[in-house]
């Protein structure tokens, strides 16, 4: 029952988000137009690269959706709506999250073209970039709740958001969220302007709308990580705990979406910089300051 | 308990299988990969033996090590995408012959050991979790930190030997001190 | 319980012995490195059965295994230090090729 | 292994790899349509690259009168329509060359309507290069917003012009906000001033940094300079040549287009163009290409590309 109502809630926020993409894009509200694109894929022709690396090509989207949907299985939408209340949750979803990676290397060698593969192998360098930004951040959110478990880490924040207790871990983790999700500014392996889709460039048919669906899932499934750990999960006023998880994670989706429209992509190169040089630094200060924070506010 | 001998002779057999194709396909990536799945299914069977932080972390851990480990592969092969069909080992009869004998000695120790009483409950993984953080900071403090500060030796020594030479004498030291 | 100690550790023993198979025959760093990490996962196997069911109390054990994940972290970075400076030297990381290593 | 890789060229970084030769065009969602840009990838750098168009008009044109009939209008509808990305400017050229040759002195009438479509048209075409940039950069409020913009100064009089001026000055006034653009646009491309064949806003902005951030900032400079003279101006009305008869001889006119000067000089017979001759911004900055793209990044060589607006049409052959 539990799997069925978060699959469901997945499913619905990724439609809502290719909703309000389109919506963003054409500037037409149309909301049975997901549908429409998703069975029009269905009905195109799939078409195979002349000589691919069948098990990979094949995989990958799966690959993807099912990794994007192992991530949520460990978020909590309300205290008792939680497929698998793992006692290492926190850790595991970095662990899920790893295989995006895997799914997008996949994804570029598997077409056996040019384009496909630049971009899987941007994709390595965008997590030499982002990783370490994602895990350093959770570390930080762990050290306050004492505890991997994501209920505990919701819990932790009933008095207090952590976006308000450790502003800079949130903004780290969010612009790290976005590099893993490839949105743009970040979507370096996908570039449209100079890859021409890199990764998505070989998809088609049905396998281009299993990709569509993994890459907008993984963005919900990154919202709403973002919301467990630092806009305090289902916590909230009058509304019933479930609503508020969605609603934040929605309005955290919306935003990445957002931001992505209003920036040009990055450099590579300036990424890795940025992130070495500036980030991971920001990101142990983080934990230093939420460590004293910890011992020295009872 | 069955349920658990189950699932770990499952991952098990699933980790051996990847293991072996690591070496039996002639693709780069698909090695990397195969050897990927491999690691993932002993993290599998980390879980399944109830040792849920380092099952996740292993899977974790892999993830990113093996793909880096594609695409240098895929650098430093002649033929990445396997379509030429080389042969790239060596000695094999020799090999198949030390890694068969060791894994006999190993399984005949598993075997003919008497391993005493077992345990049957392990603490749940909070607990676990907790208790290996008391370890790491308490006794084994010093261990970890150690490992810590050779991960950071070893990147610097990495990036070190890595990055271009800038002359001609301090590229023959590097040669010869290889 | 006896019997899922006794699988894992034939699973341990049979994944170090295709790491030595590997280490062994193939003739490309990058290949031998894979062989080694699969010995590795083959020791990781035994350590964390050990623990399971041998000393559950005794956290020793999963520190263990934690720093041999750390070893497979260095041998990779280590080894593809090397290899990259090998490659840039000699055009090759071919183990037959390397007979200017020879003592 | 060593007889594989002792023949690869050498990488930056001093490693041997496969290099692959990976065509981009001639529809690319980063490049103007028509143009076909080779480029050889060593793993996300260019080494080397070299762009061609496919769709160039011709540059001379000898007894254009023995394949078809060429009278003056069936020509300049011919240019303006071998250009779509200017036709009007070509347009104009055109009827300048042909009233020169026809011998007609220079029309004040009809001079201020004629630059107040130039200066129209050269708004559209930089709104159409920043809509280009848009795309290339994945910067998708910038496409939305220049290509929206595009479209309606394309056929704007000079009223609904005036309406348009707020939007289309606060767009630098954007962009000079916008986070990561000017780290992305800066040192990328850059073509010194002593660079041959440089032209138009390519050449404008070598003095004032030469990359593409100077670019796109001389365009946007184009744009006010450009709102000020319709401004200042007559009503935009698309050039028409005059009447000018059955004559003959020879004509030469120079027109700053959007992407700089072309200049085109034409033999007039009996008022049939008999022969015509085309020289175009363009042809000499694709001539650039191969410079600004060796030994960059992929993404950086493509904006250095992109920041020259070459128009493949206009690619003399």
């Amino acid at each position: 029952m539990t799997v069925a109502i978060v699959l469901l809630a997945l499913l619905g926020s990724a439609w809502l988000l290719a909703v309000i993409e389109g919506w963003m894009a054409t500037g037409r509200l149309s909301p049975a137009a997901p549908l429409f694109n998703g069975l029009a894929h269905l009905g195109r022709e799939s078409i195979v690269p002349r000589s691919p690396d069948r098990v990979f090509f094949e995989a990958a989207p799966v690959l993807l959706l099912v990794v994007a949907v192992l991530g949520m299985a460990v978020l909590p939408l309300a205290p008792d709506l939680i497929i698998a209340d793992l006692g290492t949750g926190a850790l595991f979803i970095n662990a899920a999250l790893a295989y995006v990676l895997v799914a997008v290397i996949m994804a570029g060698w598997g077409p056996d073209g040019a384009y496909a593969m630049i971009g899987g192998w941007r994709f390595l360098g965008q997590l030499i970039a982002y990783s370490m930004l994602i895990v350093m951040p959770i570390t930080a959110v762990a050290m306050r709740a004492e505890s991997l478990v994501n209920t505990a880490i919701v819990g932790s924040q009933s008095s207090l958001w952590n976006i308000v207790y450790q502003p800079l871990g949130f903004v780290l983790f969010f612009i790290a969220a976005m590099a893993l999700a490839f949105r743009a500014p970040f979507d370096l392996p996908t570039a449209e302007g100079e890859l021409g889709g890199g990764v998505d460039a070989e998809y088609t048919g049905v396998r281009l709308a299993v990709l569509r669906l993994a890459r907008l899932t993984l963005v919900v499934t990154l919202a709403s990580a973002t919301t467990v750990f630092y806009l305090g999960g289902w916590h909230g006023p009058l509304l019933p705990p479930w609503a508020w998880s969605l609603i934040k994670t929605l309005a955290v989706a919306v935003s990445m979406l957002l931001v992505g429209r209003y920036l040009p992509r990055i450099r590579e190169a300036d990424l890795m910089r940025w992130c070495w040089i500036m980030g991971i630094p920001l990101a142990l200060v983080n934990i230093i300051i939420v460590g004293l924070l910890i011992l020295v506010v009872p | 308990m069955y349920a658990q001998a189950f699932f770990v002779a499952v991952f098990g057999l699933a980790a051996i299988g990847f293991g072996l194709v690591v070496f039996r396909t002639s693709s780069m990536v698909r090695s990397a990969l195969a050897l990927l799945f491999s690691q993932t299914a002993v993290g599998c069977m980390f879980l399944a033996m109830q040792t849920e932080f380092l099952g996740v972390l292993q899977i974790m851990m892999m993830a990113t090590e093996m793909s880096i480990m594609a695409i240098f592969m895929v650098m430093f092969m002649m033929d990445p995408g396997g379509l030429g069909g080389m042969d790239m080992s060596h000695q094999k009869r020799f090999s198949i012959g030390a890694g068969v004998s060791a894994a006999v000695v190993a399984i005949a120790i598993a075997l003919l050991s008497d391993w005493g009483p077992l345990a049957d409950q392990v603490p749940d993984a909070e607990a676990q979790t907790r208790a290996l953080g008391m370890e790491l900071l308490g006794r084994s403090m010093m261990i970890f930190e150690t490992a810590g500060i050779t991960i950071l030796t070893a990147m610097i020594a990495a990036t070190a030997v890595a990055i271009p030479v800038q002359n001609l004498a301090s590229k023959n030291d590097k040669e010869s001190s290889e | 319980m006896t019997a899922v100690l006794i699988v894992a550790l034939l699973i341990g023993a049979i994944l170090f012995g295709i790491g030595i198979y590997g280490a062994l025959s193939q003739t490309n760093l990058v290949m031998i490195m894979m062989g080694v990490e699969l010995m590795l996962a083959g020791a990781m196997v035994n350590l964390v059965a050990f623990w399971r069911f041998l000393h559950p109390e005794a956290y020793s054990g999963q520190m263990f295994v934690l720093v041999v994940m750390t070893v497979m972290a260095l041998e990779m970075a280590v080894g593809f230090g090397i290899a990259i400076a090998r490659f840039r030297a000699k055009g090759s990381v071919e183990m037959e090729e390397a007979e200017d290593l020879k003592g | 292994m060593i007889e594989v890789t002792k023949d690869l060229p050498r990488s930056a970084d001093g490693l041997q790899m496969d290099w692959l030769e990976v065509p981009f065009g001639p529809v690319f969602p980063g490049l103007p349509g028509g143009l076909k840009l080779t480029l050889t990838l060593d793993g996300d750098g260019v080494t080397e690259g070299q762009a061609i168009s496919l769709v160039g008009v011709t540059s001379k044109g000898d007894n254009v009168e023995e394949s078809e009939e060429m009278d003056a209008e069936t020509f300049i509808a011919y240019l303006s329509a071998a250009i779509p990305l200017a036709p009007v400017s070509y347009r104009l050229l055109a009827c300048l060359a042909i009233e020169q040759a026809a011998g007609l002195e220079d029309d004040s009438a009809n001079a201020g309507a004629r630059t107040g479509a130039l200066e129209r048209e050269r708004i559209a075409s930089h709104l159409g290069w920043l809509a280009q940039l848009g795309r290339q950069l994945g910067f998708a409020w910038l496409t939305q917003r220049a290509s929206t913009l595009q479209l309606q100064v394309r056929e704007a009089n000079r009223d609904s012009l005036a309406a348009l001026e707020p939007a289309l000055r606060t767009l630098g006034t954007r962009l000079e906000r916008t986070p990561l653009l000017k780290s992305r646009l800066m040192g990328v491309g850059i073509l010194p001033t002593e660079s041959s064949g440089l032209r138009g806003p390519v050449a404008s902005a070598a003095n004032e940094g030469g990359d593409a951030w100077a670019r796109l900032w001389q365009r946007l400079a184009e744009i006010s300079a450009s709102l000020d003279l319709i401004k200042s101006g007559a009503e935009p009305e698309l050039p028409v040549l005059r009447d000018v008869g059955d004559v003959s001889g020879t004509g030469e006119a120079t027109v700053d287009t959007p992407r700089g000067e072309a200049r085109l000089s034409l033999k007039l017979e009996r008022g049939h163009v008999k022969s015509y001759e085309l020289d175009t911004a363009c042809s000499h900055h694709i001539g650039l290409v191969p410079k600004l793209v060796e030994g960059q990044e992929l993404g950086d060589a493509l904006l250095a590309v992109g920041s020259l607006d070459l128009s493949p049409w206009e690619v003399t052959s």
